[in-house]
């Protein structure tokens, strides 16, 4: 629980917060979450994750370490506490997941405080879902191609572009955009901006089915969209710093939702032992396999790998370069799922056939899902491949790949 | 080695396989197959009875063409070809992901013909009259086990009544008749049951592969007459046991031919898709993978051949060659898979993108008749009384 | 979790770390290593006595550095760092490849201070004097087994007589005593054997790793005195069990420094090195794999320094943590070697580029003690009774 | 055995190779052979050698579908039985491997007849050894970046550089060398000659270490060596086309020698079963451990799936792109024996520690000697890189990595 080193400030929250959570959690809904928050499509979901989410931050749970000004809690070192305590109580996680992880960061380092003011309170209380603007079809690994443009007209700025990989934009009230607004220099022409989306003239929001058969994110069409200047994050020109800033907080918006709830790796690989224990393989369980046990092995050395890597990277002197270990959390955690989730469908054999919805699926089919949703993971947000190059180039300092 | 070094490929094979992959492309191209399984994904994963797809006119045809009597002994009126050609069939039903009971009625008929009785030539001359057949072999553990067929038989004067669950029967809804694995105390036997007997319900699964249909079935006391019975109380393992390399050579060439259609479908997406100034294949993060790709589809696809080969021609090593294929094979189908969808980037995650159905296709048979890890587990085993 | 958050790695094990790195690097750089090992290779290779490069002046700074007495306990006069301090010291001294019996003075110190005895105490202060020792434990199988340590012990009242042959010492002419294993019927005692004790014979191995010396040793009726006995028998498995994890972890971070060195060796390489026009860290075919072993090191380092606490302070967790770094530091040992030879190209093949050095230093590491699988395997054991 | 098919003339070559090669096999050295003739370094083992490959020449069973003009036998399919038969007897390799492998097909196509009479003879008898100069220390995986230059000088040809990676070449009268002639284009700028080595002024061969421990390849040095036109092959400009030929033809050189004797892949994988059966893991034989046996499946998949490749790349119907099999081989025989002998030391386990002369390393200390010598295999000739640059270029049709 890591209690041991709170400060008395500290203790006391985090007693606060797990007695708050115990006997607040909510009773479980009769259909069942997705995997992750960024795939919820159901309106009964969202208001049970909205409600959920508003519940905490008056709690005192979310954005314990904003400052006040802006809505939050204006403490130091309570949100790792209240994520802590939210794992441990197993609640639902929090639904305003790229908001919290992706654009809340951003907006306080390159918005001015009016902006912070207006947009921050209610993106804790998840009155109002953002969604993000990154990837487009023709820019998906090269971020820095977006083509989606702005053009100044006067106080306002003139959208039109096509967006893709958009979660959440069918709830969603607000998007971070990165917007092209010159053509003469691939980085330096872009520029950040917030834009509306929901009831707004020119935006059109099409969910995209994913490879699992189920909806989980969009393509979003601007057609002559209008904003204020005031929506602009940051300098003309400066876009791609201020998506440096939103991606250097990203790690974790797709899978933990920055809270608690959802299947934990842990019990993901405990999950691959149980089931290994119960499939049936030539003649005994997979279990009695020991080219069976060694693969599980690999993947729980892995995980628990990566929980120990995360706790040396606070470790200063154990830590030669500062985003070495920071930069390399996308990757790990993506593909240690896939490959569990991988194995999990090896081990369950003839019944990794079976999927939603068929009473004899393992686990709910939860290995066949998990695995195709992986790909989500490996993709979005800078595939595998473009990983490699950061780390490649901005750690071990080799030339740039393009 | 008594194998021919051309694994019996010769001119009519290749006539037979040039073909097939003509009249595919012609009747089954991938617009056909996205429309009729892929159009919906609530109709794919929602509907309240799982969908069983199926074109009678183009089964009318490939029954023309003479495909499901390929395997059937010119004896029981078939046209008995090498197995390097039923081999090749499959491997263009997998590279167009074929919606069709074909390949599970090659299954079956590949078991009938291992046995010499009144019964597998009746059901033999019913494949050769047009009607689809399907094994029902495996047990609630997923891969066949003499030990244990779930279904038990009672063998009377008249024939046997049958009682009991048979699991992960392929393409159960599409087809005339089941090959039943049944025992008798400790004696398996094969028995015809038609998928129309009373008794017989055939339960759907819902299944993650889009290109097939999968089901459950149990039989409730249900009759059947001498006639249709393939292989008395005793006789069934044998039979099983012969043909199971068969099973395994016709499954792996059909991921031979879906990942040949994964690898040529993401290099055209590699030559064509740009980012950072490039087409992907210029990176080798791309271009690698794509090779290993290559790599492991031309492994894969040699043994399966020299499996089929074998099948005909050296049936002692015939189960080796074919688990060597089949762990090959589900291997490279994982892998090939895999890096389509990742290679494809976010557009191959979407439902629009056709590599989800090979995808889903190839991992189905990645665990069917067990997986590679399964295959070479059984094929250590064989090293053991060797020095 | 007890354990504490930052591993006990605190400014006293900075500073030691630090000055460590420092003292190496001035003190036994690549060129000394060059030159003290792989100068010549008829000398490494195939001198009538495999060679031990032993630099007692080196040793002596060592000891008084007090790197020897780091995992002393202070209650026997030394420091009593903690393990993580430990760890970091023969990180470092993977790092300069380091010939020396400092590691394996350090596994035999950890083992000692296991035993609550009279004579372990005494080998400590002789440890504290600056001698160096080594364990004698491994049967000719090459894995510390209980049942079977490859040496009896008759146990007078005296003291005990000592037969038969221990494998696999690690540094066995570098150092002044033995920590031996062995038998009385069915118990395992634990018994300090000076080097030069009459009836003991070192055959040194011919080795591929340039870095140490390895040999067997025979017992032929060796004496000692009862002050010589660490642990009598049946206390020995005890002792040694409770070592264990000690030794994974020493040896797993040693990998860890080794592999660090190899990716910042390699990386350098793959800056200045040009082909096709370009350096060749540009391409990802060389890109990917060095960003590959970088992630392997950083998992093996984290749980390195995760057993390293546990030791401390979570003993009921130790094994299973020293087990994990094991796995993970031999696999990435395993593969930086491979890649640091691979990706230096033709240079990286010939006896004149360094890297050969570390690549066999680490695939001895990998082995020792048992490798990844092994360790997995015995990780698989402990979940066999959770649910 | 492959004889079914022998055509009568065949058959009865067949039937003469069997007999002789039983009759005339050499009784074996006191010293170990290498693993490969290109590893030969002592003057016993080339006697030894030499004299066996002259008198398999002498016995027609060297260079039998070559033209008889020029030293050959005249046959056709003759060599392949030849070569089978050598395997099949166990009889040392053929040393004179770059010659027969590689100069030889190259002059054969680019030569004019006059070269084919003066040097294919003697290279068939093993009377003179040739070599190849292609790799340079700035030019490794990039052969056509090669600096060595070839300056014209009335009717000869003034050669200056350094070559590497030059098996054989302490022993060898001629070698084959590409050289530069221009700087105006890096491919055409490149010539192909015939040079020779011993007794040549200006020519220094200096013998490299492996890291093995052992002599095996040299370097090189021309200063000055003059060498008449007539050594050229080809047009000038034209070199990197020859060097192409003598490419397509290497496959095998690095390994096999064209002709007999040498662990063949089965005998290497059989030794992996064996090793496991005699090995202690865990208490019992590593071969009694699922997953060594799962890994050494994996092996003998793979090395079976290699022996029906090239078995599948005669089947014309079976073969679409006609380089897509051939440009396989390099990469999957060197990876092949990579893996297989780093699972040889893994099961090996601590005895994998035992060197050469160690009377306790199991086999011979085989295990670990292959899995270092294996890095030869997959550097030499085009790195495993370059290999799937080659195959994803010229075999998939994607853009070119440089």
């Amino acid at each position: 629980m890591d209690a041991k080193k709170d400060t008395p400030e500290q203790a006391e929250f985090r007693d606060h917060a797990r007695r708050w959570l115990r006997e607040n959690k909510p009773a479980p809904l009769s259909t069942r979450l997705p995997e992750y928050p960024i795939e919820v499509v159901s309106d009964e979901h969202r208001r049970y994750l909205c409600d959920w989410q508003k519940k905490c931050y008056q709690a005192g749970l979310v954005a314990c370490d904003y400052p006040k000004e802006f809505g939050g809690g204006g403490h130091s070192g309570f949100q790792r506490i209240a994520s802590q305590e939210m794992g441990a109580a197993g609640t639902p996680y929090l639904i305003n997941v790229i908001g919290l992880n992706m654009a809340a960061p951003t907006i306080l380092h390159h918005g001015s405080d009016e902006l912070k003011r207006k947009f921050l309170p209610p993106l804790f209380a998840a009155d109002e879902i953002w969604c993000q603007g990154f990837s487009e079809p023709n820019a998906g690994s090269d971020l820095a191609g977006a083509q989606t443009s702005a053009v100044r007209s006067g106080d306002n700025w003139i959208l039109n572009g096509h967006k893709v990989w958009t979660s959440l934009a069918t709830f969603a009230s607000w998007m971070i955009i990165l917007c092209r607004t010159s053509n003469d220099d691939k980085y330096k022409g872009l520029t950040y901006y917030v834009t509306p989306i929901a009831n707004t003239k020119g935006v059109t929001v099409r969910p995209l089915i994913k490879i699992t058969g189920q909806a989980g994110f969009n393509e979003v069409l601007f057609e002559d969209v209008v904003i204020p200047d005031a929506y602009r994050l940051d300098e003309v020109g400066n876009g791609w710093q201020v998506a440096m800033t939103t991606l250097l907080h990203e790690r974790g918006a797709a899978e933990g939702a920055g809270g608690g709830g959802g299947d934990t790796l842990e019990e993901r690989t405990a999950g691959l032992v149980r089931l290994a224990k119960r499939m049936k393989r030539n003649g005994k369980t997979a279990w009695d396999d020991a080219a069976i046990r060694d693969r599980i092995m690999q993947i729980i050395v892995r995980a628990e790998g990566m929980r120990q890597l995360y706790r040396r990277a606070r470790v200063g002197g154990l830590i030669e370069h500062p985003m070495r270990i920071p930069l390399q959390g996308k990757l790990l955690i993506s593909e240690l799922l896939q490959d569990a989730s991988a194995l999990g469908m090896e081990i369950a054999g003839a019944h990794a056939s079976l999927y939603l919805g068929d009473a004899n699926a393992p686990d709910g089919a939860e290995w066949p899902l998990s695995y195709l949703n992986s790909y989500g993971i490996t993709i979005a947000a800078g595939t595998s491949e473009v990983q490699r190059n950061i780390l490649g180039e901005r750690v071990l300092g080799l030339a740039k790949s393009k | 080695m008594a194998q021919p070094k051309d694994f019996g490929f010769g001119e009519d094979e290749q006539m037979l396989r040039d073909s097939a992959r003509k009249f595919l492309a012609d009747n089954a191209g991938i617009e056909t197959l996205r429309r009729s399984v892929a159009h919906d994904h609530h109709e794919a994963y929602e509907s309240p009875v799982p969908p069983a797809t199926y074109d009678a006119d183009l089964w009318a045809k490939m029954v023309e063409l003479g495909w499901t009597t390929l395997a059937v002994p010119e004896s029981s009126g078939g046209s008995g070809m090498k197995m390097v050609a039923v081999a090749a069939l499959a491997e263009e039903a997998g590279r167009a992901a074929l919606v069709s009971p074909l390949i599970t009625t090659l299954l079956a008929t590949c078991t009938l013909r291992e046995a010499a009785s009144d019964g597998a030539r009746a059901a033999l001359t019913r494949i050769v009259g047009g009607e689809a057949s399907a094994l029902a072999i495996t047990n609630a553990d997923g891969v066949w086990d003499s030990a244990d067929s779930g279904v038990t038989a009672k063998v009377t004067k008249k024939g046997a009544t049958l009682n009991g669950t048979v699991h992960f029967v392929q393409d159960a809804r599409k087809v005339a008749f089941f090959v039943v694995a049944a025992k008798s105390g400790k004696k398996v036997g094969l028995y015809v049951v038609n998928a129309d007997t009373p008794g017989v319900t055939i339960h759907p699964d819902r299944i993650v592969d889009l290109t097939r249909d999968q089901a459950h079935i149990t039989f409730e006391n249900v009759t059947i007459p001498a006639t249709q019975i393939v292989a008395p109380a005793g006789e069934g393992e044998a039979v099983l046991t012969k043909a199971m390399p068969a099973w395994l050579t016709i499954v792996a060439a059909d991921m031979c031919g879906a990942g040949e259609w994964q690898l040529q479908t993401t290099t055209a997406y590699a030559q064509m898709r740009k980012q950072f100034d490039h087409p992907i294949g210029f990176f080798q993060a791309v271009k690698h993978p794509l090779v290993n790709m290559m790599v492991k589809i031309d492994e894969a696809r040699s043994l399966v051949y020299a499996a089929a080969c074998a099948i005909d021609v050296e049936p002692k090593s015939a189960e080796r060659y074919a688990r060597l294929a089949k762990s090959s094979a589900s291997d490279m189908a994982a892998f090939c898979s895999g890096r389509s969808v990742q290679l494809h980037g976010g557009i191959g995650f979407t439902w629009e993108c056709d590599v989800h159905i090979y995808f889903k296709r190839q991992k189905h048979n990645q665990m069917l008749f067990g997986d590679g890890l399964f295959q070479r587990s059984k094929l250590a085993d064989m090293f053991d009384s060797a020095a």
